[in-house]
């Protein structure tokens, strides 16, 4: 155990900023109305859900009516993919969804949930380092093509697709086109119109706002069935009391990043480099994952071989390091990152991915001991392994039985 | 999510190195699926009288083979058959539902490595029948 | 204006409790983990999960893995519903669904939506106080019936259902029941086995609670297909990053509110029926919605003749009295209040509906106060109005034209 | 939501009340649908020389009321036929979305009323054309 705590998970959550936590407070306990109630509280209420609601729409260069709050990133995925969908259902029209196989869950299994009603789904292949071809989306694109997600940037790997070429094609091809953008919230240019997207996802949480709380954008005339029925909140395209605390703080924290956004990009792009760096200059047999350039400020991810990425998440744990892992064991799936699998890793290295995310808090001296750490936890679990370079046939040859996996 | 005694093991694990002149070697798991152990036993009269085990794998993975070496070590090679993953898993205070399946699997490690041992010395197999 | 101000709309929405915002503050700036996460952080914010949802489910008499965490009342009742019922669609069973026509909009708009998809709706119809009679329900099932949606106590007029009797049909008949909880916590027992229901739905904002979080209790074994699509979170049912702050706040205000149920039914029922009676000591032509006895402890909803709703709301407004209305005026659709017409109410008079809901905070003064200013303002606005009593035929005769509404 | 304008007629409304002997009475809207509107008028010499009002309503309705009646008070007929429901509402500095096309009838009422004055009094009506 250690004095020392170094937080390099940023792309899993942040810690909310203390600026938004005290904007959000008053309205818990003073300003508490619901905004759509007559009284002066209610106004008081209203006012502010509006006021976050055109910070929100200044930012992504997007009309206020645009912007729809949502309870995070997972909702605003569902509920533009589903949301396309079944509209298309109900018109009997496209029933074609273009995605890749390197989304975040939320799609992937919005969309999988959408062919068991027999929606149809082509994944567009990505390269060895995550990137998506245009071209390739566009050969994709059939007559009843009803809607194409793709991500801004992977929440893995770090790697930034090119979402403006891409939103080129969907126009040209009159296909309505959605981005998840949660990773690139903080690091990367949000203005729909120069993107070409049709629907934008972000989540609070990870640029240092609450959990529980995102954004939908949702550009007018895109063709959409809301799917959150109810009251007649968010222009009646989400029902629900309004999180007036959660929108504040969501408006809040995407001002504070957008108005730091050239330095936040620095300074996180000159810690990854210095790990990146290190990492390659100390450890044998790691493998950078995800492009070198047009890569998320924030994401380093390696693969160690011979080593397991939990087992390097608990060692770095108890030197007060936090980490995560593509690791099969550290997903519910048991099965390692799709996001590896994608790109062709293999299944065996990709057990030994190691992903850290650094943030506005990181120091160089975080990194250095990141770089002070690492070497050793890597050395003894290999030492500790069966597995060795040069060594062709794992495991093999031996007695030795398969064991199945069982959720 | 892991037990004091899981993360006790993992940290401080027992008995891992190989042994260059085992009498018998197993192992179990595959490394596309993420864990792989491999043990090491020396056998004198019948009994294991040293054992090293390797391990590429979890938290849980590694501590179920620290654990489970520990258990049979001196024990009779009939009573080490007899240990099973689950006792291995009970003994480190349990272990998470997901890491039953996949990561418990060093008493049939050990278990391929007796009948490695066998397989190996037959005479002195069947004499401690 | 006036320095007093009385806040009677805590069926809408209610104040954070300070020892609610107590527990959640420091899930947003210390512990923030992410629950996923196998560091220290993450399993902390995961142990502060899993210990709320425990809270609950001990005061829902339920296991902790029937305990959902969602985003509020609505999506509670959206999940419930829609994913039973497109279980049913997967499967090619049930496409029928019981409900009332007094329920909150998140049912109703709900079981809309599902109707534009082919699924088939019974309304159980309500007498005049609002209440449902088990023997309409069970005569409502047919052999393709999938579900039965009917709310524990109504938002409006405060008319507590016979839940655990219906629950009996349900389960003599085999069909999944759903109730809507969300007016009935902080009043009413919310034991699951005894009320005989297989989900229900919470909302944390209405009893001392954050906004944006809430609760769907799902029995063992429901058939249900559920909606939120992505990682692993909540047991595979509701993806998403766990809003750990809310979850938090949830467990503590529900436990505060159970702790002291007694002692809050007392409170509000003596106010409650302070009010009424002082209503109708000294109003004319003034009727009480919903029933006298078999009503929420804190509601008070009487319609007033000849006045409209929003200009009592906003003359109340003008003396710091909050309250709410049925009236179209307040409402998004512009039709009076839906569950005043299944009452049976004319709709005439439904436009003069004024609901007062009092909670913890309310004291004897402050309805000695209401009741010394609603006279005045009721007077002054039937001054004001054309309508009169004795009038049979209001506003015929003179030259007159139809005006139509639009949204 | 209302505008300053909108809640000063709403909270001190001008005009209201009735006038026993008016020259024509007009009434707009429906109970049913929340807004009624009742608008009486003294004319004399083709103007407005009087105008009093009666409306069961929503903020909105009062407002307009208020308002519309103080425009046109003292107008002649002609000028007052003139007067819209989107005038009054621009006079009030705006009324919400919703409350334009439901609420916002003062107007109308007004003609309705002049209607039923000339109506009664083709003579005088005639002599103003
Ligand atoms: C790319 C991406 N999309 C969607 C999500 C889901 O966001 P949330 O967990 O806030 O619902 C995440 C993070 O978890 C993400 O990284
Ligand atoms: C009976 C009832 N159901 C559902 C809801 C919806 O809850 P929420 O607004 O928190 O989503 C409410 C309150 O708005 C309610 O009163």
């Amino acid at each position: 155990m250690t004095d020392r705590s170094v937080y390099l998970d940023h792309a899993a959550t942040t810690a909310v900023d203390p600026r938004v936590v005290d904007a959000m407070l008053p309205y818990f306990t003073e300003k508490y109305g619901n905004p759509s109630s007559i009284y002066s509280l209610g106004r008081e209420a209203h006012r502010a859900l509006e006021q976050s609601r055109e910070q929100v729409a200044a930012i992504l260069g997007a009309d206020k009516r645009e912007i729809i709050f949502t309870s995070g990133g997972t909702e605003s995925d569902n509920t533009a993919i589903k949301g396309v969908a079944w509209w298309n259902r109900l018109k009997s029209k496209g029933n074609h969804i273009i995605t890749t196989p390197i989304e975040h869950h939320a799609v992937l299994h919005s969309v999988e949930y959408l062919q068991r009603f027999g929606f149809e789904v082509t994944y567009v292949p990505v390269d060895r380092d995550g990137v998506v071809d245009p071209g390739d989306v566009e050969k994709a694109i059939r007559p009843d093509t009803c809607l194409i997600s793709i991500m801004y940037a992977n929440n893995e790997v770090g790697t930034i697709e090119p979402i403006a070429e891409i939103g080129e094609v969907a126009i040209r091809r009159h296909v309505p086109f959605h981005t998840d953008a949660v990773q690139a919230a903080g690091y990367l240019p949000l203005d729909v119109n120069k993107l070409n997207v049709d629907m934008m996802s972000l989540s609070a949480h990870k640029f240092y706002g609450p959990k529980g709380v995102g954004i939908l954008y949702v550009r007018r005339g895109t063709p959409i069935l809301y799917q959150q029925s109810g009251g007649a909140q968010e222009g009646k395209r989400r029902a629900g009391t309004e999180n007036v605390a959660a929108a504040v703080g969501l408006a809040t924290a995407l001002t504070i990043s957008h108005d730091n956004l050239e330095a936040e990009v620095q300074h996180a792009s000159r810690l990854r480099d210095r790990l990146i760096a290190g990492i390659e200059e100390r450890i044998e047999h790691a493998h950078l994952n995800g492009p070198r350039t047009n890569r998320l400020p924030n994401n380093v991810n390696f693969c160690f071989e011979f080593v397991e990425g939990e087992s390097m998440l608990l060692n770095l744990d108890m030197a007060g390091i936090a980490a995560s892992s593509g690791s099969a064991c550290t997903s519910a799936s048991l099965e390692p990152s799709h996001v590896l699998k994608a790109m062709q890793v293999p299944i065996e290295i990709a057990h030994g991915s190691l992903r850290m995310s650094v943030g506005r808090e990181n120091t160089e001296e975080d990194i250095d001991y990141v770089l002070n750490t690492l070497p050793g936890i890597v050395l003894r679990l290999r030492e500790m392994s069966p597995l060795r370079a040069g060594q062709e046939s794992w495991g093999s040859g031996d007695s030795h039985t398969e064991h199945t996996h069982q959720e | 999510m892991y037990s004091e005694e899981v993360m006790d093991h993992f940290s401080n694990p027992r008995n891992v190195g190989t042994i260059p002149d085992a009498d018998g070697v197993g192992t179990e798991g595959n490394p596309v699926c993420g864990d792989l152990m491999k043990i090491f036993i020396k056998v004198k009269d019948n009994r294991i009288e040293d054992i090293k085990f390797q391990t590429f794998g979890c938290g849980a993975a590694i501590a179920t083979s620290s654990m489970a070496t520990e258990l049979v070590k001196g024990k009779t090679l009939d009573e080490a058959m007899e240990l099973s993953n689950q006792a291995v898993a009970k003994a480190l205070g349990g272990l998470p539902g997901n890491k039953m399946h996949c990561s418990n699997l060093a008493a049939d490690a050990i278990h391929a490595a007796i009948e490695d041992y066998r397989a190996k010395h037959p005479v002195a197999s069947a004499a401690s029948s």
